[in-house]
């Protein structure tokens, strides 16, 4: 039932000064790119991306942006929160040779997608992107796998001096990707996502809208020609994308205004 | 050959469908989603004056029997949400523009706005049960929803739907009032006043405490209201409650709805429900050989 | 070990389930066989001046989320029920005495004479949704309820209860009148008026063709007017409406109940369900680290 | 769910001048010794015990006594009334030597008991009681039938001579009868207990009430210590009986007040 199940936080894990993540056993099965609503009680309900699935424990993995995140962040261990979900879509693996960009807090639900798609014995490169170094997460946890890690920061900080963007199009000169997968701040995907359709690679993006019911009714997230970012979301292809003139250019606040999506 | 095309008023609709307002009905976008599937009409989110972010989430939850939801009528605000409604193309079906307010004035303004929008009908929401101020509060009193309508019926052309709510002693009186005042269709009902207690961590689990209660658990309740509507008043009424299934339709319509609304039933069958009450009340009326269906409106009056 | 005693004013009960009024309660027999369960007290069925047969079949049906009956009030005059109430031996539990009449006078007659058969408290029926001139057409009215409690108070020394209807504008303002007439608890709510067509025959399946919405389907409506209802009065407040289970028990005391009042559950679980209540709640506030189901009462209003 | 599905009547049989058989196509499982709530709309529902069983075929048989039943009486092939139940507890055999006492209209539900009981491959007797031979009916059909058919009337019109309690005294006398299952006017039953009791036999009646819900929660039907009819009915074993005091005493109308069951 889509109503909040009240779970016990069974581990909490400092993942840089303000990203942490949070476990917890929830039952229901749930695969990479899907997000549940967490339900911070007197405080707010906001999704979060599944960052860790092992059977039934989940976790979750965020950055404190405003007072949810921050209530979130000051929970202990054993406080209670609400669950519900998992919603949306989720990734589905496709080709032979796969590139997952994760870009700031996106790399939380990159890494789950990795590891699951590393299952399936295929070569896996993997670019996870920050503004400077000590924004990083998950390094140690992806270099533990198959993938190849690569990293980049906006100012060379660790690996990869730049944006993630331009270290992809140094990638695929060098390996032949078939698939891109990522999540990150939406410029940086609609950047990756022009390069895809230059260079002929599908792309599996992962939007981000303001969410009420995560159920498809309240029309809060819906995209494009009635796309609904919970549902037919949040994860979105290369051709579904150039039909969503939204992409890149806006999205909208708690009342349903538009907002510019800042250059 | 079954006809399923229906009239509220002089407003044609290909059949009884049409989209409730506040599901899928933010964007463009979405409704014109909804005109592509077997929806003769959509009514937009209502719309106020003034940018509204609603109430904070929790807004919505699953319950056994039925949805509950406090949304709050968030909304960008009547000038914002013009750019939505005109980049909609009416070729597909009607668009009804939904608005509220908490006085004369305001429903005046916005009557006007949505009618330059181009809209095809109006919906006066007085029946929200969540928003102080606003809906039900007013909605609540027959001389209040006189006056409103009375004062919008000058303002526009266009014909007026009353969205009542089920939260009130006599949805009669109200129903007269707005028939009196002008009004061209009732609508009924909004949702009913509910709420979940989250036992765990005891409190309730909407931001707003108090919810509006829809899908199926209020079918009877809103087959009541329609029953007892028809048999008060003579203008059209559009059924809204619970409905999943063609028979729920047709229910309604035997109660006396014209047409009816579906918004919950979204969340159980997908925006594929309007083709599947469609083909269900195909299927139904041949079977028991009618027609039309305007023979069914009201028929269980006797 | 955990304590379910729990008190509404000075009435002592030994946990807080009660049999609501109108459900297995025609006779003694029945409501000896209900007070050998788990339940603390049984509320008799609404008993008038004179005898009434109630409406005709079909006065009852199950719905997909509830049940529907238009039972009409029958009884068999308070002179004929008074060898029912003194056949109930009250070792076993408390008996609460449900009166309606369609005046003042009525109500004093009926109270004094419910307290002379021994009964340990009466429960005023102000809410029931389908007999014309009885229940709910007197309990809208604040000031009509404030009288009758009033009467009633001054005619017998015996606790007393009023039984709302959710079928209102505002069951504080009932409440509240309730309470200032001198009631003692309020109990809420009474059923929910709804209706079922037959499609296939094309009429309302009930005789009376409105009838009154209980069981699961109603809880959230339930649970909300006692949430309601605790923020407006002082006095204590009985919770009744599709109570199936511990966890909805504690729903309701969250909410603001003292007691709780189960009908339509004897439909979905037997007569058991008294018991299977009791397991319900011990195992969960045993959990939980409860010991008293008191403290319970009202915590979800922070 | 207990909501009155609609039915068309397939056929109708007349039994007697007042007496007629209506069968219709309703799959719920049901045994002999259970009924149904038959609504004709616009008038009322009414409790009536299944008369015969044939797959999904079911059927009752009743006598015209007021509204509703000339009602129903007055209905054509096809027309269409609502069912709902089966409801009750319905018979269960016991013993070897079954003996059957149907009287009046009891009659109706009892001879699918005996077709039923009859696949025991056990000795089964019936005795068929009614006033006057233009009374008796299914004597044909239980005659077709492996049981000894004795017959009673008041009027000694066909048959035995007397009331069918009588007759039982008879049998009893001349078989070595484990149970008797009997349905008719219930000072006959009473007898027919009292019967019972001193000799030692096993016995389950059909008791009739004013029913109203049928499905246990309206109280109307109750009798004795709260047991419901519609329930824990309409059978009661001798041993129930014994502690029913309202055993051909009395009954309740539809206001629940209560009636004696005259002498
Ligand atoms: C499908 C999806 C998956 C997400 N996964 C993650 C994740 O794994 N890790 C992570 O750190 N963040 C994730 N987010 C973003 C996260 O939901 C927001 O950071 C969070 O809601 C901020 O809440 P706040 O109260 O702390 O901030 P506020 O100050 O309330 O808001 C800051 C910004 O957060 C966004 N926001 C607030 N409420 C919501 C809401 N109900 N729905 C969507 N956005 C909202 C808005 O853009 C707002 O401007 C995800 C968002 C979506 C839509
Ligand atoms: C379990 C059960 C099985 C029955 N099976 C049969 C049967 O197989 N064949 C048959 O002919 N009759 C049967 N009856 C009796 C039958 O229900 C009544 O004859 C019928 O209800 C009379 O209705 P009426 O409107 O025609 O008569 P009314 O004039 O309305 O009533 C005449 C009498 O019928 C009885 N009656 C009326 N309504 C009801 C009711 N809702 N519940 C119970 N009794 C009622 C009352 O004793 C009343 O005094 C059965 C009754 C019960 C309780
Ligand atoms: C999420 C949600 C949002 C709603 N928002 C509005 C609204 O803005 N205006 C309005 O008049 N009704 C609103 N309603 C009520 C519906 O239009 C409809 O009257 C009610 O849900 C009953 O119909 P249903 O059972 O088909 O959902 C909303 C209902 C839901 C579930
Ligand atoms: C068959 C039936 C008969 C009822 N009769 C009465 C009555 O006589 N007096 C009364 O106050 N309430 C009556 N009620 C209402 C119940 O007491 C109770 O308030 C309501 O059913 C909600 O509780 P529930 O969901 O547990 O059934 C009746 C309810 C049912 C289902
Ligand atoms: S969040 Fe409500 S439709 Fe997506
Ligand atoms: S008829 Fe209602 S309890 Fe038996």
């Amino acid at each position: 039932m889509n109503q909040p199940e009240i779970v016990k936080i069974e581990s909490i894990q400092n993942e840089t000064d303000s990203i942490k993540t949070i476990t917890f056993f929830y039952k229901l099965e749930t695969i990479p790119g899907q997000f549940f609503m967490i339900w911070i009680p007197g405080i707010d309900e906001i999704p979060m991306s599944v960052s860790n699935i092992n059977n039934d424990n989940k976790a979750i993995t965020f950055r404190v942006v405003g007072d949810a995140t921050k209530s979130l962040f000051n929970l202990k261990k054993h406080d209670l929160i609400g669950i519900r979900g998992p919603y949306g879509n989720g990734f589905s693996f496709h080709g032979n040779h796969h590139l997952f960009i994760g870009g700031g807090t996106g790399i939380a639900m990159i890494a789950p997608a990795v590891e699951s798609c590393l299952l399936r014995d295929e070569p896996v490169d993997v670019i996870l992107g920050a503004k400077t170094k000590d924004e990083l997460f998950f390094i140690k946890r992806l270099q533990k796998t198959d993938a190849n890690v690569h990293i980049a920061t906006d100012d060379g900080s660790k690996g990869y001096k730049g944006y993630t963007s331009k270290l992809t199009e140094k990638i695929i000169k060098e390996k032949q990707i078939d698939t891109i997968y990522t999540c990150g701040p939406e410029l940086m995907m609609k950047s990756i996502f022009e390069i895809c359709i230059k260079n002929n690679i599908s792309l599996q993006a992962s939007l981000e809208r303001y969410m009420k019911c995560a159920v498809g009714i309240c029309g809060q997230c819906c995209i494009g020609e009635g796309l609904r970012v919970c549902i037919e979301g949040p994860i979105f292809s290369d051709k579904q994308l150039l039909d969503i003139s939204d992409f890149g250019v806006f999205n909208r606040n708690a009342s349903g205004k538009k907002k510019n999506i800042q250059p | 050959m079954v006809s399923l095309t229906t009239c509220i008023n002089n407003l044609e609709l290909k059949n009884p469908f049409i989209l409730a307002s506040g599901i899928m009905d933010e964007d463009a976008g979405s409704m014109k989603r909804i005109l592509q599937e077997d929806a003769a009409a959509v009514v937009t989110k209502s719309i106020g004056l003034h940018e509204r972010n609603g109430h904070s989430n929790p807004t919505f939850l699953e319950l056994e029997h039925g949805l509950l939801n406090a949304m709050g009528l968030p909304n960008p605000g009547i000038d914002s949400y013009g750019s939505e409604i005109k980049k909609i193309n009416n070729d597909n079906g009607k668009i009804i523009g939904s608005i509220f307010g908490s006085n004369v004035e305001e429903f005046e303004i916005l009557s006007e706005k949505m009618q330059n929008y181009g809209v095809n009908a109006l919906e006066l929401n007085l029946s929200c049960p969540h928003a102080k101020g606003y809906g039900l509060e007013i909605g609540q009193d027959p001389e209040e929803i006189n006056k409103i309508v009375r004062a919008v019926k000058q303002s526009v052309s266009i014909p007026i739907f009353v969205k009542l709510s089920p939260n009130v002693n006599d949805i009669c009186m109200l129903a007269k009032a707005a028939e009196q005042g002008g009004a061209d269709a009732i609508v009924a009902i909004n949702t009913v006043k509910a709420m979940k207690i989250d036992i765990e961590t005891k409190r309730p689990i909407l931001a707003n405490k108090i919810g509006g209660y829809s899908g199926k658990a209020i079918k009877p309740i809103g087959i009541r209201n329609v029953y007892e509507i028809f048999e008060a008043i003579k203008i059209p009424i559009i059924g809204v409650g619970g409905i999943t299934k063609g028979e729920d339709v047709i229910e309604y319509i035997m109660a006396g709805a014209s047409a009816v609304q579906v918004g919950s039933g979204i969340y159980y069958n997908g925006i594929q429900i309007f083709t599947q009450l469609k083909e269900q009340v195909i299927k139904w009326m041949t079977q028991n050989n009618y027609q039309n269906i305007k023979e069914l409106i009201g028929v269980a009056h006797k």
